[in-house]
């Protein structure tokens, strides 16, 4: 037996071995106490050579190490996505408790490997990379949400997370197994011949519910409903700059593969699931709606408005076109900036008000300070799809190739659903301009009773910081998510020629 | 022969995964799962795979399960209360699962799948499953998986230990501050 | 022996699993069911891997036991970690974020 | 040049933020003049028989078919007009009295201002659509941050009678009702879009989309999501829920261009939308929506006329004034369209000194409660001059262009058939009877303890005089907006009435 | 030429009333009342110089159309902004103005120490202009805009003393009565429109022919909608009610637009329209018998009432409907002719009113009236004048202008002698309420204040009472104040009714059936196309019917004095013994009750019903059922999030469950 090495190709290979470098780093930084500071500086450098190397890869087309990843317009615009997300995290994670208790190096080492994963997913063309790259993006995610080691809630949200995650894992091993047994083949492109070879295989029950299990576990991933009841808990549990990175980056990398293994691999099938995902986008955008209605953590709201958000992307890929994913890449796209946005106010009010991340917190802030709450302001505009905001171009793409592949249905869907998210986003919007500056209702944000006792009694918390608001690593990225939300609803070309860079890495496969 | 090995096998793996599920001890769960390991492996055998065979009773049934005898001594073997705060789950689970047992057996079952009514092809390739046909396809086929994989490795001990790790300033019983 | 066999025993692993996460209380048993139910998945994956004669099936159970024990590691990880932190090692008490 | 009418009153909204507080009022006062200028200087280079003009057509998202494509004819022209003139008595107004944060108010206004003409002015569908969406959004600023609870226990101002409203829910109640249609809207817009291309090269050119035609099974359902969003906005009866909470909440200037112009945007849409673009089923549904026209009518009339808050009398009268114009639009008369045309202007010209003269009366009061005001007109000879005129063009009495443009439409409604126009004019009756009342119960009986019958100050007359002054010229010559228009009217309905033939 | 006479009759009071109302800060109140008058005998002369220039045409081209400018044009609906001169409207325009100045005139004193004396003047003068806007508008537009104004100036009027609870609801009663009127008069246009493609009156009566056959339905559509709004602004049954309760305008207004002018307006729509009215004979029958009804019920409620002012306005009620009998059954030019004198006789008595009733210190009612002979001898001669007038005494202009309809009548014959009958009662009763009001307030001893103005001089100060209510008024603004001190010393007021009555005496000398007859022939160009233009009776019939209108009339005074001079005790007993028919007259006939129980409650009702239940449960009810349906379902969704992991497991797997389950049931 001889050995045949794949051939490699290093320059495609860039941005991951970019972050892998990256990351071996960080981890050997925490052993010395000296390069520990240099933490979130070396994660922003090989994030941006990561972002680097993926834009120079921008019209790269081509498959990577035997077939196990491609680098694509679809991988490029969605590794960036999460590339941003992930940086924003570092950003706003410097001086949170989270980063602080789990070691900042540590901390960071576990948000790279979950970036790893995220970008060997959006190139995953193999199940086996497909597998590994969701679990190397799930397992440090895990881990992170239980980073806020005094908080009952940090660690509540990691084991809930963790346990309902894996069972999601173990389902869609179950189904990623049928599909292997129906159609003998690992990589994407020959599942697809595979199922089409074999007679009968394209509506057989082994493929099926196989999809079906696949299916679970990925919109297990990205959160939809029936399979969305981790997301508010993890969402409010979980350190807010991980929420943050958890809302945005995962999204992303889970819809890149589930569009490409839904328009790639299960492609021939498109006519047997869209309806299940149509109905599941639907289900999604009703739960998440109304779910969020009465919420009073902004974080839990923003849980359950992504679940919603989520039923408007996954529709996306129901049209199973390439308009679809255009639309749904641009939707993601503008849902990195509003989620940053929001979520960098939400970080910078928590450290302000001693981690309360209650509504009532905000009353008021519109008056005093403008330059917070305008980017939540946007940011709440932009979920709920007005005008001149990303959002509301989002929407439209989605609706208009919605309308076109004949989803009217769905399209309207997604008008309703809107109408019931006013009922949250505006009331957050209410607080912020319409309310005297109040006092806080709830403010137990920490229940000091339940801390660990070597700390009790502890009379501040050592973490709040009532300046945060003059933090430019803070602010800065409120800003520029806030300032990204507006002139891409303005100046929507960009982000749209953006999108279609996605979609068009898919024309061979789907009209 | 083949359907004996095959019967103790599934019976005793099930057996051992009933355990797991229904005895009340923790310790005496990780020690049924052991046993599921076990018997577990002997069908890998069947399936001619002996590398994963191998490699189920090594790594698994050995060092993760120390792993997990050694949390549960940490912890201590909590017995679960009797009192369930929603015991419906406990009817309701079950009749699902048994429903979701049912349907995938349907669909297994119900397949047009030519294969799946024989034992496998006879003519499968020279040491199909041995370590070193495996080895061959991860470093020939599934490089990156198994590299991602070994990265996956790395990032759980990272998180392991950033989650059970003892901090310095847990031991001066400090507050930690910017730069812990 | 032929391979449905060894596929209704996956399924009934996987539900025989799926039932331990549901009824178990503690998280640790929870863990151990999670590996029945990957076990389950494993064991699918290796017989269709005969079945087709096929060994990507056992590269890719391998990476799933690697992927197990990850699990375990920052699952067992969290246990500790809550009780050091005191917390309750029962699910039904870790219901402080719900609604 | 239709470009700089839009963008203006926001370039100077945001210059106002730049400036000193003291200024900012005065920024967007210029603003508003400025684009008052620019829209007169595009009247007086119009040609009433040119057809579209003026017409910018730039491509905006290639990637989805939209185009930034602006255009002006007789009937958007007119509402331009209105829509110019009736923000500077409104921001006038605001400038001379103090305001909380002036800088985020004006830039409101403004925006609300370059939103509505952006409506008035888009001839690419989606683009309307955005812009009709956008409007309301500085609205729900300006009303729920400037805006003010109502009918609480301890606000006497704001008729405890109609019960509490608190300013949060109602503009909620706004957004909502109001996008409920707009969402719809945008997904039908889309259809029809996408419909109309066939699979050929999708814009959403109106022009475009009404020379290639929607099949008529897929008109029907594209009709009402367009008449849900246009009938909210205007807003006609029984989708009106959300008007009463959100008036009586909101402040006085505001509510004022509010009630004017935004409404009107729903009516100018089913002009310029829904009925070229889907004549079968404006065909099929004239019933439906003259039935809704008309129940719009009476039932504003008749709650005007019941209620006793100020606001709600303008704000159900206003119901039932566009139910006057929807009825007009939907006789597919030239006459009836003609006059629905009129009357947004006329009705638009109206509300504005209406509502401004409420918050005056308000502040001489205290009060927006009719039942026990009165007599202010014993010291205020000159405003209550003023605010007669404005309740006899309000109730269209003869010898206001009000009054032709009701005639138009009655005499449109009459070609459709005579029972509608009959019962329709039990409105007229019921109008006089509650434009009569506010006016009465305000102005005239007894001056009750507390109140201060004072004369309207130079600078509000300032604000107020030009308004009415324009109200009376109309009355003058309203062959002056019917003379402009008609092309463009006769254009719009000439598709529907080849079908209804 | 005559157009431009005809325009400058508009431009004059509309220009006083600009003036006066702009200058009401700078100009001083005597010259704000001069400017008044003079707009108004401007525009009198004017009227002259347009019918001097009318009458130099040939009698077949007799009238003018002259438009200003295009008012509004769509869809063939062109109207312009024109008016229509030909001998109706300039006798129209010579008869309100003619009379408008003589009540500017004794205004100017009247109201001299009323605090709103620019108000008051720049109404009036808008009123005429209104007026002159009806009878001069060139086509249906320019009418319904003029008849609007009239309704909208007598509004302001009415309501002149705007404090008073009363005043404002009377003037918001006539308001939308006339504009019920006012949507009769739209329908009737459009209508027109609809049939003869155009609203000018030139084209629409040269055409109206034509199209129409006689009393096809929609001419006689047209016709009654037309009626509604003569109705309306006539006060005619059943729209009757606002004219009574308008009494609380000044006095002066109500004898300019309650007796003069405005309420003429009615006849004169049917006169102008009679082209269409000869088309629909039905309809003219309607106005005839409305007239006829309304003549005889408000006679007897006059007789019944004891408030001054509201005597007057019942017999001018009655008195227009002779005027709607007469143009009804198409005596036009008798119609037109008891429009003139009836606007001299009734200004006049209401000028005489107003001077005791200011005597009176704003007291109306004649029970506490008494002996005023002495008091005010002019007063009382002038008074005297115009109740022989109204009632047709020899001699006087009613007794011409009256009798010639009544003849009329009785010369078609056939079912409109019944009309003739009716009418001869009418006329009884007519003598009896005016001489009534002359034998219950001249003679006898002197009352109180009848007896303070012969003592003084000066008229009393009373308590400033609001006569309807008996509330205290508000002095500061209205009427009186305290330098009020006319009586009928002011020699504006003696000039004014000097003039008119004189013309109530003699006034009816232009037509003499067999001597003159100027009013016919002078109208003659505009009636020509008539049917009944060349019918009319013989002089001896004419005469007959003077007789018997002589008798009766003198019967009614005979009567009347036995009753209230010989008998005073008799009126009590009829009271006494007939309570309810007295209580039905005193009630208008329960007027106002029937049109509120028919019309106003239940709208009044309706409202309530949409503002407390309707906009409450469906609208209110239905927002907030969809927002509480939304709200449940996020309930159930946040019911379902327990927190309890296990839960989520059952959960997720039931969705596994059912995405298998439908993946099964799609590979069948």
């Amino acid at each position: 037996m001889t050995f045949d090495a794949p051939t490699i190709d290093y320059a495609g290979l860039s941005p991951i071995i970019a972050l892998t470098a990256g990351l071996v780093v960080i981890v050997l930084a925490a052993v010395f106490d000296r390069v520990k500071r240099f933490g979130p500086g070396l994660a922003l450098l090989t994030y941006a050579v990561t972002a680097g190397c993926l834009i120079w890869q921008w019209n790269a087309d081509l498959d990577l190490v035997s077939g196990a990843l491609r680098i694509d317009g679809l991988a490029v615009t969605l590794s960036l996505l999460a590339v941003i997300a992930a940086a924003v995290s570092v950003l706003l994670a410097i001086g949170d408790p989270s980063e602080t208790q789990a070691g900042r190096s540590d901390w960071l080492a576990l948000l790279t490997g979950s970036l790893l994963g995220m970008v060997i997913l959006a190139q995953a063309t193999s199940m086996l990379t497909f597998f590994v790259g969701l679990e190397l993006l799930s397992i440090p995610l895990y881990a992170l949400c239980g980073t806020n080691l005094r908080r009952r809630e940090s660690l509540e949200s990691g084991l809930k997370y963790l346990i309902v995650g894996s069972v999601g894992s173990a389902t869609l091993l179950y189904g990623l197994a049928m599909i292997y047994g129906a159609s003998g083949a690992t990589g994407f492109q020959a599942i697809a011949d595979g199922l089409q070879a074999g007679d009968g295989m394209l509506s057989d029950s082994l493929t099926l519910v196989g999809v079906g299990l696949v299916a679970v576990g990925l919109a297990f991933k990205v959160s939809i409903a029936p399979f969305h009841q981790w997301t508010p808990d993890v969402y409010q549990g979980a350190p807010t700059p991980v929420t943050a990175f958890m809302a945005v980056a995962t999204k992303a990398a889970a819809f890149a593969v589930f569009i490409r293994f839904f328009l790639v691999a299960l492609g021939p099938l498109a006519d047997q699931w869209d309806v299940m995902l149509a109905a599941l986008a639907a289900l999604s955008i009703v739960v998440g709606n109304v779910g969020a209605l009465a919420q009073t953590s902004l974080k839990r709201m923003l849980g359950y408005s992504g679940i919603a958000q989520a039923g408007y992307m996954l529709a996306g890929i129901v049209t199973a076109t390439q308009a679809g994913v255009d639309a749904l890449v641009f939707y993601l796209s503008a849902y990195v900036a509003m989620n940053v946005a929001a979520f960098a106010v939400v970080v910078i009010r928590e450290r302000q008000t001693g981690f309360s991340d209650d509504i009532s917190t905000l009353r008021g802030l519109g008056r005093e300070k403008p330059l917070l709450a305008w980017p939540l302001t946007i940011a709440m505009l932009a979920l709920a799809g007005l005008p001149p905001t990303a959002g509301f171009i989002g929407k439209l793409y989605l609706i208009e190739a919605l309308i076109d592949d004949d989803w009217t249905w769905l399209a309207v869907m997604i008008a309703i659903g809107t109408m019931i998210s006013l009922g949250y986003y505006l009331r957050v919007v209410a607080a912020l301009w319409m309310s005297p500056a109040g006092e806080a209702e709830g403010d137990a944000a920490i229940d000091t009773a339940s801390l660990p006792p070597q700390i009790a009694g502890a009379q501040a918390d050592p973490f709040e910081d009532p300046g945060a608001d003059r933090r430019w690593y803070l602010v800065a990225p409120a800003l520029i998510a806030m300032a990204a939300a507006l002139f891409f609803g303005v100046i929507p070309q960009p982000l749209v020629d953006f999108a279609q860079h996605a979609g068009d890495a898919l024309s061979v496969w789907v009209p | 022969m083949e359907q004996i090995a095959f019967f103790v096998g599934a019976i005793g793996a099930l057996g051992a995964a009933f355990a797991v599920v229904i005895v009340k001890n923790p310790f005496y769960s990780v020690l049924a799962l052991v046993i599921h390991l076990v018997f577990l492996a002997g069908i890998f055998l069947l399936l001619m795979a002996q590398f994963l065979a191998a490699a189920l009773i090594v790594v698994y049934a050995g060092a993760v399960m120390v792993l997990y005898v050694f949390v549960a001594a940490y912890v201590g073997g909590i017995e679960e209360p009797k009192w369930d705060s929603s015991p419906e789950l406990r009817i309701v689970g079950p009749i699902l699962a048994v429903a979701l047992f049912i349907a995938i057996s349907i669909a297994v079952l119900g397949s047009g799948l030519s294969a799946l009514g024989t034992p496998g092809p006879d003519d499968v390739p020279s040491g199909f499953g041995t370590p070193e046909a495996v080895g061959h396809l991860m470093m020939e086929d599934f490089l990156i998986a198994f590299e991602a994989a070994s990265l996956l490795l790395l990032i759980a001990a990272v998180a392991a230990i950033v989650l059970a790790g003892r901090r310095r300033e847990d031991r001066k019983k400090l507050p930690g501050g910017e730069g812990a | 022996m032929d391979i449905e066999w060894y596929l209704v025993l996956s399924a009934l692993l996987f539900a025989t699993g799926f039932i331990g996460v549901m009824v178990r209380r503690n998280p640790v048993v929870i863990l151990l069911c999670l590996e029945l139910m990957l076990s389950a998945g494993a064991l699918a994956l290796l017989a269709f891997s005969r079945m087709l004669g096929n060994q990507d099936g056992q590269v890719f159970v391998l990476i799933v036991l690697v992927v197990a024990a990850c699990e375990v590691v920052v699952g067992l990880g969290l246990v500790v970690a809550m009780y050091r932190r005191r917390l309750p090692l029962d699910v039904d008490e870790i219901k402080e974020l719900k609604g | 040049m239709l470009s700089s009418i839009i963008w203006t009153p926001l370039v100077f909204g945001l210059i106002g933020l730049l400036v000193p507080r003291r200024f900012t009022a005065w920024v967007a006062v210029l603003g508003a003049v400025i684009t008052l200028g620019l829209s007169i200087g595009v009247l007086a280079g119009f040609d009433p028989d040119g057809g579209m003009q003026y017409v910018t057509d730039v491509s905006w998202i290639p990637g989805l078919g939209v185009d930034y494509s602006l255009g002006i004819d007789g009937v958007s022209i007119f509402l331009v007009m209105l829509t110019t003139v009736a923000w500077i008595p409104a921001i006038c107004f605001s400038a001379m009295r103090s305001t909380e944060r002036p800088a985020l108010y004006y830039l409101m206004l403004l925006a609300g201002e370059t939103s509505t003409l952006g409506a008035f002015l888009a001839q690419d569908l989606l683009l309307f659509v955005l812009f009709f969406d956008l409007m309301i959004v500085p609205f729900y600023f300006l009303f729920g941050v400037w805006g003010r609870d109502r009918g609480g226990e301890d606000d006497h101002a704001g008729s405890p009678g109609e019960g509490a409203v608190s300013v949060q829910s109602a503009t909620l109640k706004m957004i909502v009702f109001t996008l409920i249609g707009s969402l719809l809207m945008l997904v039908g817009a889309i259809a029809a879009a996408v419909i109309s291309a066939d699979g050929g090269e999708l814009t959403f050119s109106i022009q475009t989309i009404v020379a290639r035609g929607l099949p008529e099974g897929s008109q029907n359902w594209i009709f009402w999501f367009f008449a849900a969003a246009f009938l909210v906005k205007m807003p006609a009866f029984p989708l009106h829920g959300w008007m009463p909470d959100s008036y009586r909440a909101a402040p006085l200037p505001a509510l004022a261009v509010f009630s004017a112009v935004l409404s009107k945007v729903g009516a100018y849409g089913f002009l310029r939308v829904v009925l070229p673009m889907m004549p079968d089923a404006s065909d099929l549904f004239q019933t439906t929506m003259l039935v809704l026209a008309i129940a719009s009518i009476i039932y504003g009339s008749a709650m005007a006329f019941t209620k006793t808050d100020l606001r709600l009398v303008l704000g159900f009268s206003s119901v039932a004034q566009l139910g006057f114009i929807t009825a007009g639009i939907f006789a597919f008369d030239s006459t009836g369209a003609e006059g629905a045309v009129l009357q947004m202007v006329n009705h638009g010209l109206v509300v504005v000194p209406a509502f401004l003269i409420v918050a005056m009366i308000a502040e001489r009061t205290g009060s927006e409660e009719l039942g026990p005001m009165g007599g202010l007109a014993k010291k205020a000879p000159v405003f209550a001059v003023i605010f007669l005129i404005v309740s006899m063009a309000t109730l269209a009495i003869p010898a206001s262009a009000n009054f032709i443009g009701e005639f138009y439409i009655l005499n449109g409604l009459f070609q459709v058939g005579a029972a509608w126009a009959i019962v329709a004019s039990v409105g007229v009756a019921l109008a006089a009877f509650y434009a009569l009342r506010m006016y009465q119960l305000t102005m005239h009986n007894p001056l009750p303890e507390g109140s201060d019958s004072r004369e309207i100050s130079l600078r509000d007359a300032l604000v107020l005089v030009p308004m009415v002054g324009i109200v009376v010229v109309l009355a003058f010559c309203p062959q002056l907006i019917i003379h402009g228009s008609e092309q463009a009217v006769d254009s719009s309905i000439a598709i529907v009435r080849e079908v209804a033939k | 030429m005559t157009a431009t006479w005809a325009w400058l009759v508009l431009l004059f009071p509309l220009l006083g009333s600009l003036t006066i109302g702009f200058g009401f800060k700078v100009l001083p109140a005597r010259v704000a009342g001069l400017i008044g008058i003079s707009a108004i005998v401007a525009a009198f002369i004017c009227g002259i110089l347009a019918l001097i220039g009318l009458q130099g045409e040939p009698s077949e081209s007799r009238h003018v159309a002259s438009s200003l400018w295009e008012y509004a044009n769509v869809g063939g609906l062109r109207i312009d902004l024109g008016i229509y001169v030909d001998p109706l409207s300039i006798f129209m325009v010579l008869v309100v103005t003619g009379v408008s100045s003589l009540i500017h005139i004794y205004s100017y004193s009247y109201m001299k120490s009323d605090q709103g004396y620019h108000r008051f003047f720049s109404y009036l003068n808008f009123f005429v202009f209104s007026m002159l806007v009806l009878v001069l508008g060139g086509n249906f537009i320019m009418l319904i805009v003029g008849w609007a104004l009239v309704g909208f100036a007598s509004y302001a009027l009415i309501s002149y003393w705007y404090r008073r609870n009363t005043a404002t609801k009377a003037g918001m009663k006539a308001f939308v009565i006339n504009v019920v009127g006012d949507i009769g008069l739209y329908i009737a246009a459009i209508l027109i429109f609809k049939n003869l493609g155009s609203v000018d009156y030139g084209t629409v009566f040269e055409k109206a022919p034509e199209v129409f056959t006689t009393n096809e339905w929609e001419i006689v559509a047209i016709c009654l909608c037309l009626l509604v709004g003569a109705f309306a602004k006539s006060a005619q049954m059943p729209f009757h009610t606002w004219l009574a309760d308008a009494m609380e305008g000044p006095t002066p207004v109500s004898s300019l637009i309650h007796a003069a002018t405005m309420v003429t307006a009615g006849v004169y729509l049917i006169a102008r329209c009679h082209s269409l009215f000869e088309l629909a004979p039905t309809a003219a029958d309607v106005a005839a018998w409305v007239g006829l009804a309304t003549l005889m019920i408000a006679g007897t409620i006059a007789i019944a009432v004891t408030d001054l002012k509201r005597i007057i306005a019942y017999s001018t009620m009655s008195q227009i409907g002779y005027m709607f009998v007469g143009v009804g059954i198409g005596a036009y030019s008798a119609g037109m002719f008891h429009l003139m004198t009836h606007a001299f006789f009734k200004a006049l008595l209401f000028m005489a009113a107003g001077s005791i009733i200011s005597a009176m210190a704003n007291m109306q009612d004649i029970d506490k009236m008494k002996g005023f002979r002495k008091a005010m001898p002019f007063t009382a001669a002038m008074l005297i004048i115009g109740a022989l007038a109204l009632s047709g005494f020899p001699g006087t202009s009613g007794w011409f202008s009256k009798d010639e309809i009544i003849d009329f009548a009785h010369f078609r014959g056939g079912m409109y002698d019944w009309m003739w009958a009716g009418m001869l009662i009418g006329a009884f009763m007519t003598a009896v309420y005016s001489f009534r009001i002359i034998f219950r307030i001249l003679p006898g001893p002197a009352c109180k204040e009848a007896e303070y103005l012969e003592e003084h001089g000066h008229v009393i100060h009373g308590e400033p009472k609001n006569p309807a209510t008996g509330e205290l008024e508000d002095t500061e603004v209205g009427y009186p104040g305290e330098e009020h001190h006319i009586a009928e010393q002011a020699g504006g007021m003696k000039f004014a009714m000097s003039v008119l009555g004189i013309l109530a005496l003699i006034g009816g000398l232009v037509q003499v059936p067999g001597v003159d007859e100027v009013i016919t022939n002078f109208l003659e160009p505009t009636f020509e196309d008539s049917v009944f233009a060349h019918m009319h009776p013989s002089t001896h019939e004419a005469w007959v019917g003077l007789g018997e209108g002589a008798l009766i009339s003198i019967l009614g005074i005979t009567f009347t004095w036995f009753l209230y001079i010989r008998r005073p005790d008799l009126p009590v007993k009829f009271r006494e013994r007939f309570r309810a028919v007295h209580a039905l007259c005193v009630n208008k006939w329960y007027g106002d009750e029937i049109i509120d129980f028919l019309i106003v409650s239940p709208v009044k009702a309706f409202g309530r019903f949409c503002n407390r239940v309707f906009e409450r449960f469906a609208i209110d009810g239905a927002t907030a059922g969809v927002a509480g349906l939304t709200r449940s379902a996020g309930a159930a969704v946040r019911d379902m999030q327990s927190g309890m992991l296990r839960g989520y497991a059952v959960l997720m797997l039931f969705g596994i469950l059912a995405i298998a389950i439908y993946f099964l049931i799609r590979s069948i």
